[in-house]
């Protein structure tokens, strides 16, 4: 159902793995790496992940997810590891009979994936600087006095 | 009151946690009773600058309550703000 | 933008063909022929478009949809002919900066997609029957007087 | 009143109107006005079950308003309820 990847994916097969007679409607999401983020020029991202903890939450969510909408298959992949620009981080992917269920199955998971999973991202920027998401309060006490004198929030 | 008897403790760090204390884990003995202190202890020893509510900690592939209490020979593992995706 | 097809689809390479680094989030939606609809078994489905009207249609729902979430990328394809269970009957993919514009902007266009083009969809049942879909009052007078006495809905 | 001229139109039939008709279209020369009198006329010679109201128009690759007028020499597509996807 979940799994985490060292190596680049091949969406084509993890579609056919979801194939089913029932299904009408199949509703896939992929996260790719994209050049910029909040205005600034993005070279790369290195994804770190918490394996075990990472694939139990997430086998939670996508049950979740299929007790909700009555999913008929579902599945879901991550990246870690350094990914290039145009990479693809996350895939998910979800069948169901009808296409309301597909899509709000497929939007529940990503969601919750994103908010829930113990999955860390840090990004590469031109100018040769990094930074964590989401851990605009990360720094230590001495790197945190030296942002309060600047302009940006702590 | 006397001092509580340690704990040995494994800590593991990611992502921000690990680039700050420079390691990706450790194995501690602990006087600390519940895993608030027990984090008090280690932003000290490594000046973590996350504050513990933007963490979320999990004892052997569980997520735990900051309340619960420290047990010896566990697997702590510190969980800074996620960006999956 | 949008196409009818006559063969099979091959989706990675529709899928290759949305890739942009601007992108962070790609959504896909397929119509799959499933085997039942409204309890009844289906062996197959059959298309028909009418293909001038379909196109100009289509392409003004793509660029509606552009409009309102600012898609980076669009594209959908229907099938037309006879398909088989399993078989692939429309693809929709989009790309955006974000994935909630992504999620809606590719139900959008399958929605209107659906509701709007001039394509018809025939279903043949295991019974040996078949029926047009959407077309309960589409029979003849002869034949509406003929199910008005069963407990069918005219 | 006199009688309207005769307008030579191309019609297109599709789905249940193509098996209803039993032919894929047909070139007729018609008094009807508008695009209303035009079905109702077809519908009495081809004995189609479709309200009109269930049906919408095109004319030369345009949707159009049943009260539209009746233009000679043009292609007029009838359209049952659709059912794409």
């Amino acid at each position: 159902m979940f799994s985490i990847a060292t190596e680049s994916l091949d969406v084509n097969l993890l579609r056919l793995s979801l194939d089913d007679s029932r299904a009408g409607a199949y509703v896939s999401f992929e996260g790719w790496v994209r050049d910029h983020n909040e205005g600034r020029a993005v070279t790369r991202l290195e994804y770190e992940a918490h394996q075990s903890l990472a694939v139990s939450e997430a086998e939670r969510i996508l049950l979740e997810a299929k007790d909700r909408f009555g999913l008929i298959a579902f599945r879901c992949i991550h990246r870690v590891g350094t990914l290039a620009i145009g990479e693809l981080a996350v895939w998910v992917g979800v069948t169901a009979a009808h296409r309301a269920e597909a899509f709000e199955g497929c939007r529940y998971i990503i969601d919750e994936i994103k908010a829930r999973l113990p999955i860390w991202k840090k990004e590469h920027y031109a100018d040769g600087s990094s930074q964590w998401v989401n851990c605009q309060s990360c720094s230590s006490p001495q790197h945190q006095l030296a942002a309060a004198s600047g302009s940006g929030t702590p | 009151m006397t001092e509580a008897p340690k704990k040995q403790v494994e800590i593991q760090y990611f992502a921000v946690l690990k680039e700050q204390s420079g390691i990706p884990g450790e194995t501690i003995q602990t006087s600390a009773q519940t895993l608030r202190q027990l984090y008090v202890q280690l932003k000290e020893k490594h000046k973590f600058g996350l504050p513990l509510e933007s963490l979320r900690v999990a004892v052997d592939d569980q997520f735990r309550s900051w309340d619960d209490l420290v047990e010896d020979r566990s697997k702590v593992v510190l969980i800074p703000p996620v960006a999956g995706g």
